[in-house]
């Protein structure tokens, strides 16, 4: 496939991700939409790390496995992050009762 | 060394009075020492060795500064000026009580340090570094010993002359930048590769500082007030040492630095300077409070010195270099009197006093003989300094162009030279008019409420008062030491700022 | 004889020196100790003036100017402090020293009912003028010269306000001194003028360089040295603070501000004699304005109760008389008037003295009347007076006025005719106001109170002394300048000044025509002093007319000055204050602070709390810079 | 039109259309019901490229372990279905054109590179295999893999910090 | 590359030993030990006497400029245990694992600081942020400290996000995750790689809460337990920026023109922002952290500059900043009220603590004899070498002017105003530690060469 349509369809997706950060108020939905947000970059990362095996010379047959490992990096990073970002949701959750990032209010100016 | 001793014995003593737990013991070491660097400023004066007057040390390397000192003509003059200020100052405040008198003097003593530093340094980052040194103290001092409103006002004294010196230390680093050896030093600044247009805009950077010290007009607003709130013994270290700081870089850092950029806004910074002077003056001569009075007296002054500074040639600028010290010095003592009275009537207002001069004779005579000096009187120092300055100016060949006015009048260069001394003419005139005002209302006329029970001045305040009006007469009898010994420093700029001769156009 | 010349310093020095001792030892010495000190160095100070006046008499000092150290040196200017004692500075040290001594041992007496303290004050602040006057004549340089020129204004502030409790008189001393100082600017301006054009302000070196100069630059000059006289020599516009100036002691009016002070101006414009004459401008200029400013002083004269503002105007008047005279070119009939004007103004206003102190301080002439018999000494010296300043020969005012009044007559033109009438007319007048003055005194029945009447006496010897001095000079000292016409050899002063004003060959008028004036000016003189008489020989209440109301209050000048000068300049110093500083450019220094803080109170609202604002904040950014980057920029 | 462009149509479609869902359910339930059908289309995508290791690592650790994971905290809280009071529509909106205008703005800059024409190996192409990574891995890639597990220490202590009753 | 591992190893250490070791009082020894050690253990790298090496494969590469900012970081690192370590006691009961989380920061900065590759970037950054969540949160009863927790968190995913996305852009226009092989030729470089260059730009921005990248800072730092925040503020922020540095300098340096104006509006607008809002702020806490923007705004000068000056005067502005900051957190720490009143008079009661924190405040403020204004001064030195942007310095000049304004406001209070001035007791090793931050930071000002030194030979 071209790459320009991997392209679009990963802005495509990152962009969804940002829209719904944007749009929505549970911090659990926000940080679901930012697990997109990463999806988007692997799947395209994927597709990147294809192109260039393509591109590369014939006698470079490892050419490209940097892009698939990061993926990789990331998906390691995505999992820590989440772990840690949903103990805090939770903590936060104990404290008020909601999940709502517009309480989340008290500092501010 | 002992250019570099002039600034060591204050700092070292200014630190070691931070430590001493005793009052009276600070004062002492505060006295001790500046009689110290004054006789330091004298061998300075006296000294005929070169080398001694000269003092260079590693400092960062990387970047080109050195910590390096030279007391030409000028500087001499100015670090005898601040050496022998400081006795004066502490003698005719000895009987003043200042809570925490060991940062008090401390502090004083930093700002004297400060001060010979920027008279001293030939290195622009080193100059820098004393031009902020001197202002922190001060701030200090000025917020914590101060009058009502010393907070904000010491405040807005500072951010403001603040922002002035940093928009310098922008104008040093372009300059530097320019330099040919990466260097800090006076003289590769003076050689620095600068085109007109670009002096021209560095220009801004540089007078703008130096305007708002000294102050000129229309950046003298802090000034008033800051001299009403302070104490007056920084008050005095303010108007009369630390305004010189301005013309002194004006002298040593902008002249010869921007010979092309000088050229260019010489008229610009001469009408605000004449400006300064007849607005000053006018304001001073409605003032009731003294403080004030001699602020905008000060400011006045002030704009006359800029304006010959301007004038670029050698009568003017002789003529600022003598009036820097002496102006230095009559301010002093005008405040040391102020001092005394609102310490003895515990107001500053003219229209509360009256008749102290039948109280008090000797004050009235040494009052008058310093007011007097401070109208430029004959025989007083004052004189010859403003003398010097107005020919300096009348003769001015500084002025470029023509100029109209309100579209009409037409103005050429050597017209304006008439109309400068003209307008600071009558600024001495003004002067005159102030005053004396102020002599008569403090002095003369019927004692009133306030002012029925009143001694004479102490021994400390009389002392300072003879010393300064000893050297007011001296000087206005006898100048002629003083102009040769700045003479050469004088000649050795009017070399640098001459544009005909110069090859960095 | 240079040795000779050499001690010419002592002669301000000895002043100098008097004023130091009583100065410093006002509380320690004893009144007449005072008073011999003070009297005794002016003495001291004339011996010397009249060796060296004899010596140039004799013609042995050459140029006169004897160098003692460089006062400045800088760059191409170059002040020595230089004295040069000639033919007229000579006459005007003689002036200065001998009244001054006169005056001195007067005001020994005069002010004997001051304290010690005091009274040592006074004599220090007299010989301290006398000291500033003599460096005023005796300057090599306009600089020293100028030294001398606000030395004597300073001194004279002094003076005026001597009795500084009074509030009136400060004033007065200030007014004083600001209005000389008005003046002193164009002198220091000419100063200036004069280092840009010669190069030196030298005397010799000025004078020798006259054919370098253009015909604008030497006008210009003139110009500005005359504002100077008029500041100081009290000419229209500046010449208000001089009646003023009568709050001081009237002994100091009677040195300063009738015989020496005020003929600075004067002596300086003859000084500089070689570079009016070649402005015909700047001479018109003095004419006019000498003309103006006698005619002017003499009708308020006319109108004045107060003994020492009649003398006050009559000196201002007679000082434009001085001005004709300079401006006809009669450079010698002008310092010869300035001589016997000492002499008669400096009597008149010591026989004031007199009678104020023996009327225990009053100065309304219609509070007098009736002295002649009291007071004996001071009336006759006081007559003598009169009739010197009205202008009857052989009295010495007649040659001098005379000589002013030929001057002007035997110049060509409409233009000095006209001034000649007036200046005849003037004199008319002085000779008037001068004797309303003397009859309303002197004559007819004391009105004053019964305590001032018990009082009345006739002054002590030391005032009388001086007086009977001071009348046998202003008879004899016109002798010198007694017209040749009348005379062989005569005309004296004429040739002794020769050295420094040279003699021109002027239109020479006959004799006959000079007799002529003589005669007439002496006839309508006589017809004022009758018309005084019997106007005033009984005193009467004066009407109020109108004219009399104007003069009265001197043509309303003081308001004047007030409303377009003093008003407008405190006014705008007022505005300056309060709608510049304070609202304008200080307000705009705060302005910043203050527009500062309100961005900030603004700004932080951006920092709302809510991440989705965060967010979309930050994704706005990151929209106009992609925008920016991929679309704007090329 | 082969059977690998179908697909990937297919795929791509079905990503879009349950990212939109995602994001636009109430039920937080339901979002993350949507996000796990997204996961799988991309994963559908990895295979597509022949990354069949990130393929099944992105199944096991994204939709299995990840979603897993906020589910259970989802059910742990019990959000009601209109838990989410409405947000004001502007502000949605606002939200919404931003993240549209973004996407535009990207395309319009993106869509004419140099290696627009550049094709992504579909179907074949070996290093995406498990044993490809995993020698790259253990090799070149053994510092970072290492460096790895400091962050996943970190995690656990920070979870324990967190979660630790005080 | 001592530093990463040893710094790993002791978070390890301190993991263990909040539940083998129940004193903590040995808990902090052992802190304060580990972290000399793991200090000492890089300067002995730096100085080539030791080093453990392992095979990095070009994707970690320790030169001076890394080792030295290490020096600098595990310095103030070391100081601000000696101030702060027993209030970090105060802010909940999981001591040691402060400890812990805190050294497997420092490892992250190890990494960001000497990275070559962008994958060790992207890990190093996440190995310092997933900590920091957890820091700012770990005040758990407080709702402020929940909240910025929570802020953090969101906001720090969604730049990791970015930053990814703009990686993955780069790694397609290059085809390597080599930072000397991104850009390969001076030419305007692709779409692609430029949105991935513009993109990293802004993450790494947020990462050092530069303008308009800077919303969750002042939340972050004012609901975080104080002694957290002072670490954030000061050595992350610099380490943050020692990676933006390193990125920038090594792979984008020569397509400068293409992005120099961006940074430079950053630059500007993040001093704009930080030093105006915090003219108007009433809690000294919170008012320093938009004073940490607004320094953010001068460091951004050195990004915007990119030359040998800027290099030397970023390193110079970390120490100098970091140590003041430092210095004025641990004394606010120990302040009962936060607010400028709360420092009223303090200077009566408490002399040394006033004079130390002037001392913090001018150099913050840039006044000489201080380490603020030389390092202020490299840095528009740098801006003014780059040439063309004389605006930006001026701007740059106005907007420290107005620091002056907040910065002075403290000491104002301290020195001018009546008041109590509550201190919490302190201990005198306190003071000394105190006492030497401003020796440095005085010793820095008038000769930089002392610490410039080091990066040279």
């Amino acid at each position: 496939m071209e790459i320009n349509y991997y392209i679009f369809l990963s802005l495509a997706l990152f962009a969804i991700g940002i829209t719904g950060v944007l749009t929505r108020r549970n911090a659990i939905i926000i940080f679901m939409c930012i697990e997109l947000m990463l999806n988007a970059v692997n799947l395209l990362l994927v597709a990147f790390s294809k192109m260039h095996h393509l591109k590369a010379a014939a006698g470079a047959v490892t050419a490209g496995t940097e892009g698939q490992l990061f993926v990789f990096f990331i998906m390691v990073v995505a999992a820590a992050e989440v772990a840690v970002g949903l103990a805090i949701i939770v903590m936060m959750y104990r404290n008020i009762h909601s999940v709502d990032v517009n309480f989340l209010n008290r500092l501010k100016n | 060394m002992i250019a570099f001793l002039l600034i060591l014995v204050p700092l070292v003593a200014g630190t070691l009075a931070f430590f001493l737990r005793n009052g009276q013991g600070a004062r002492g070491l505060a006295m001790l020492s500046s009689l110290g660097t004054l006789g330091v400023a004298l061998a300075a004066v006296l000294t005929n060795d070169a080398g001694s007057l000269a003092f260079s040390a590693e400092w960062l390397p990387m970047l080109g500064a050195k910590f390096s000192l030279q007391a030409d003509g000028i500087s001499r003059l100015l670090t005898l000026l601040t050496a022998a200020a400081y006795p004066l100052i502490l003698a005719s405040t000895w009987t003043h009580e200042y809570k925490n008198p060991n940062r008090f003097f401390g502090l004083l003593l930093l700002t004297q340090a400060g001060l010979m530093g920027v008279f001293l340094a030939t290195d622009a980052l080193l100059f820098y570094f004393f031009w902020e040194l001197a202002l922190v103290p001060v701030y200090f001092l000025c917020s914590t010993w101060g009058g009502e409103r010393r907070i904000p006002v010491t405040f807005k004294f500072f951010i403001y002359t603040f922002a002035g010196s940093l928009l310098m230390l922008v104008g040093i680093i372009y300059v530097y930048s320019k330099t040919p050896d990466s260097s800090f030093a006076q003289t590769s600044f003076y050689e620095a590769a600068l085109s007109g247009g670009t002096q021209s805009w560095l220009f801004w950077l540089f007078f703008g500082a130096f305007a708002i010290k000294m102050p000129v007009f229309p950046f003298h607003t802090w000034q008033p007030d800051t001299y009403e709130q302070a104490p007056t013994a920084v008050t005095m270290v303010l108007s009369g040492l630390m305004v010189k700081m301005g013309l002194f870089a004006v002298i040593r850092w902008l002249l010869p630095l921007l010979p092309i950029g000088v050229n260019n806004w010489a008229v610009s910074a001469s009408f605000l300077s004449v400006i300064g002077i007849i607005y000053a003056s006018l304001i001073a001569m409605r003032q009731d409070d003294l403080k004030r009075l001699i602020a905008y007296s000060s400011i006045a002054h002030i704009g006359l010195m800029s304006l010959a500074l301007f004038a670029g040639n050698e009568t003017g600028i002789q003529g600022v270099v003598i009036q820097m010290f002496n102006h230095g010095i009559n301010i002093i003592g005008l405040w040391i009197v102020v001092e005394w009275i609102e310490q003895q009537f515990g107001t500053r207002r003219m229209s509360e006093l009256g008749g102290i001069a039948q109280q008090a004779p000797a004050l009235a005579i040494l009052f008058v003989i310093v007011a007097l000096a401070n109208i430029a009187l004959p025989l007083t120092n004052g004189f010859v300094g403003e003398f010097l300055m107005f020919n300096g100016v009348f003769t001015s060949t500084a002025y470029d162009g023509n100029y109209t006015v309100l579209g009409r009048w037409h103005v050429n260069a050597a017209h304006l030279s008439l109309v400068f001394a003209v307008l600071a003419g009558i600024g001495i005139i003004l002067s005159a008019v102030y005053t004396l005002r102020a002599i008569q209302k403090v002095l003369y006329g019927n004692v009133g409420e306030r002012t029925g029970m009143v001694k004479d001045i102490r021994w400390n305040e009389k002392i300072a008062l003879i010393v300064i009006v000893g050297v007011i007469l001296v000087l206005g009898v006898y100048p002629q030491p003083m102009i040769e010994e700045a003479k050469q420093a004088v000649f050795d700029l009017l070399k640098e700022t001459d544009i005909s001769t110069m090859i960095k156009k | 004889m240079e040795h000779i010349l050499q001690f010419a310093w002592l002669i301000p020095l000895l002043p100098l020196l008097g004023f130091l001792i009583n100065g410093l030892g006002r509380k320690w010495l004893s009144k007449s100790v005072i008073a011999t000190i003070g009297s005794g160095v002016i003495l001291a100070s004339f011996v010397f003036s009249l060796i060296l006046f004899l010596d140039v008499r004799g013609g042995q000092t050459g140029s006169g100017v004897v160098h003692y150290f460089d006062f400045i040196r800088v760059g191409n200017i170059h002040i020595p402090f230089d004295f040069q004692v000639d033919a007229l500075s000579s006459i005007f040290l003689l002036i200065i020293t001998g009244v001054g001594f006169l005056i001195h041992v007067y005001s020994a007496s005069y002010m004997h009912s001051e304290p010690t303290e005091h009274y040592g004050r006074y004599f220090a602040y007299l010989n301290l003028f006398v000291f500033s006057m003599l460096l005023l004549v005796m300057g090599a340089n306009f600089v020293v010269m100028f030294i001398g020129w606000e030395g004597v204004g300073l001194c004279s502030y002094l003076l005026i306000g001597f009795w500084f409790k009074n509030n009136d008189y400060n004033y007065a001393a200030r007014k004083a001194f600001v209005m000389n100082r008005i003046g002193d600017l164009g002198f220091l301006l000419a100063v200036f003028w004069l280092f840009a054009k010669v190069g030196s302000v030298n005397y010799s070196d000025v004078f020798s360089s006259l054919q370098t100069l253009s015909g604008t630059d030497i006008t210009i000059i003139t110009l500005l040295l005359f504002v100077g006289a008029t500041g100081k020599s009290a000419q229209i516009p500046l010449y208000t603070w001089l009646p003023d100036a009568m709050a001081g002691p009237t002994p100091v009016s009677a040195l300063i501000h009738a015989a020496t002070m005020v003929t600075a101006g004067i002596y300086m414009i003859a000084r500089s004699n070689v570079l009016f004459t070649a402005s015909p401008v700047t001479q018109t200029v003095i004419t006019v304005i000498g003309l103006a400013t006698a005619l002017l002083a003499a009708s308020i004269a006319l109108r004045q109760n107060d003994i020492k503002k009649v003398l006050a105007y009559s000196t201002v008047s007679q000082l434009g008389y001085m001005f004709i005279a300079l401006g006809t070119g009669a450079y010698v009939a002008a310092v010869f008037h300035v001589m016997t004007h000492a002499f008669f103004k400096a009597l008149l206003f010591l026989g004031s003295g007199s009678v104020i102190h023996a009327m225990g301080g009053e100065q309304d002439i219609r509070r007098m009347g009736g002295l002649k018999g009291k007071m004996p000494i001071t009336y006759w010296t006081f007559l003598i007076g009169c009739i010197a300043i009205a202008g009857i020969p052989p009295f010495s005012g007649f040659f001098s006025k005379d000589a002013i009044l030929l001057s002007a007559f035997t110049h060509e033109g409409m233009f000095h005719q006209v001034v000649y009438y007036l200046a005849l007319g003037g004199a008319m007048l002085t000779a008037f106001y001068m004797f309303r003055l003397f009859f309303t005194t002197f004559h007819g029945p004391f009105r004053g109170t019964h305590e001032q009447e018990h009082h009345l006496h006739e002054s002590p010897a030391a005032m009388t002394i001086p007086l009977v001095v001071l009348a046998i000079l202003s008879i004899v000292g016109g002798w010198v300048g007694i017209p040749e016409m009348m005379m062989k050899g005569g005309d004296r002063i004429t040739h002794f000044l020769a050295t420094v004003i040279p003699m021109h060959e002027g239109h020479a008028v006959s004799h006959s025509t000079e007799w002529m004036l003589m005669g007439t000016s002496t006839a309508l003189v006589l017809l004022m002093i009758g018309l005084a008489r019997s106007r005033y020989g009984k005193y009467k209440e004066e009407k109020e007319t109108a004219l009399g109301k104007t003069l009265g209050n001197k043509w309303y000048v003081d308001e004047l000055y007030d409303k377009v000068i003093v008003h407008p300049i405190t006014s705008l110093g007022n505005w300056l204050e309060e709608g510049m500083e304070r609202t304008g450019i200080d307000a705009i220094v705060n302005n910043v602070g203050r527009g500062v803080q309100y961005l900030s109170r603004q700004i932080r609202l951006v920092q709302s709390g809510q991440v989705g604002s965060y967010v979309l904040l930050m994704v706005v950014s990151i929209l106009l810079f992609f925008v920016y980057q991929f679309f704007i920029k090329k | 039109m082969n059977i690998t462009t179908i697909l990937f149509w297919f795929l791509t479609a079905l990503a879009l259309l349950s990212a939109l869902m995602m994001i636009t359910r109430k039920n937080p339930i339901y979002s993350v019901i949507w996000l796990i059908m997204t996961f799988f289309s991309i994963s559908g995508h990895y295979l597509l490229l022949n990354a069949q290791f990130l393929a099944v690592v992105n199944i096991i650790v994204y939709a299995g372990a990840i979603m897993v994971l906020f589910l259970y905290v989802l059910m742990l809280m019990d959000l009601k279905k209109d838990s989410e009071p409405r947000k004001n529509k502007w502000v949605k909106l606002a939200g919404a054109v931003a993240g549209g205008t973004l996407l535009l703005v990207l395309v319009a800059a993106l869509k004419d590179t140099d290696i627009k024409m550049d094709k992504a190996q579909t179907g074949y192409g070996d290093i995406g295999l498990i044993e490809n990574l995993g020698k790259a891995l253990f090799n070149e890639y053994v510092i970072p893999f290492e460096v790895s597990s400091i962050l996943f220490l970190s995690a656990m202590v920070g979870a324990v910090v967190i979660g630790k009753k005080d | 590359m001592n530093a990463i591992l040893f710094s790993a190893i002791m978070g390890v250490v301190m993991m263990f030993a909040s539940f083998l070791v129940r004193s903590s009082k040995l808990i902090r020894n052992l802190a304060i030990l580990g972290m000399l050690f793991v200090l000492v253990m890089n300067v002995l790298e730096m100085t080539g006497v030791f080093t453990v090496s392992f095979p990095a494969n070009d994707m970690i590469h320790a030169d001076r400029f890394s080792l030295f900012f290490n020096t600098i970081a595990f310095t103030c690192t070391f100081l601000f245990f000696l101030l702060s370590a027993r209030d970090m006691e105060k802010v909940g009961l999981n001591y040691a694992e402060y400890f812990s989380l805190i050294f497997f920061i420092l490892s992250g900065i190890a990494l960001v600081s000497s990275f070559q590759s962008l994958l060790i970037l992207f890990l190093g950054i996440e190995i310092i942020s997933i900590p920091l969540y957890i820091l700012t949160g770990s005040d758990k009863k407080n709702l402020k400290s929940n909240e910025a927790s929570l802020k953090y968190l969101l906001l720090g995913a969604f730049s990791t996000g970015l930053m990814l996305m703009g990686i993955t852009l780069l790694y397609g226009a290059s085809g390597t995750f080599d930072i000397y092989q991104l850009i390969k030729s001076a030419d305007k470089p692709s779409a692609l790689a430029l949105t991935g260059l513009m993109l990293l730009l802004f993450s790494m921005s947020f990462k050092v809460s530069a303008a308009p990248f800077h919303f969750w800072t002042p939340d972050v730092y004012d609901g975080a337990p104080t002694v957290f925040t002072s670490f954030m503020a000061t050595i992350v922020k610099a380490a943050a920026f020692i990676g933006f540095m390193r990125l920038f300098s090594g792979a984008f340096d020569s397509i400068h023109q293409h992005w120099r104006l961006m940074a430079a509006i950053i630059a500007a607008l993040t001093l704009f922002i930080g030093n105006i809002t915090a003219v108007f702020q009433q809690s000294v806490k919170r008012m320093l952290a938009y004073s940490s923007i607004a320094q953010a705004g001068f460091m951004m000068l050195a990004i915007f500059s990119l030359n040998a000056t800027a290099t030397e005067g970023l390193l110079l502005y970390a120490a100098a900043y970091s140590l003041a900051t430092i210095g004025i957190f641990a004394v606010l720490v120990k302040m009962k009220d936060y607010t400028f009143e709360g420092f009223n008079g303090l200077a009566r009661q408490h002399p040394f603590l006033a004079g130390v924190v002037t001392v913090f405040l001018l150099s913050l403020a840039g006044i000489p004899l201080t380490a603020g204004f030389l390092s202020k001064f490299y840095l528009l030195k740098a801006t003014l070498e780059a040439g063309g942007y004389l605006w930006l310095v001026i701007f740059a000049v106005i907007m420290a002017v107005i620091s002056v304004y907040y910065y002075f406001r403290v000491i104002q209070a301290m020195y001018f105003k009546e008041g109590e001035g509550v201190v919490l007791e302190a201990g005198p090793g306190f003071h000394w530690v105190l006492g030497i931050l401003a020796f440095l930071i005085l010793a820095i000002g008038i000769f930089p060469n002392l610490l410039l030194y080091w990066f040279y030979f």
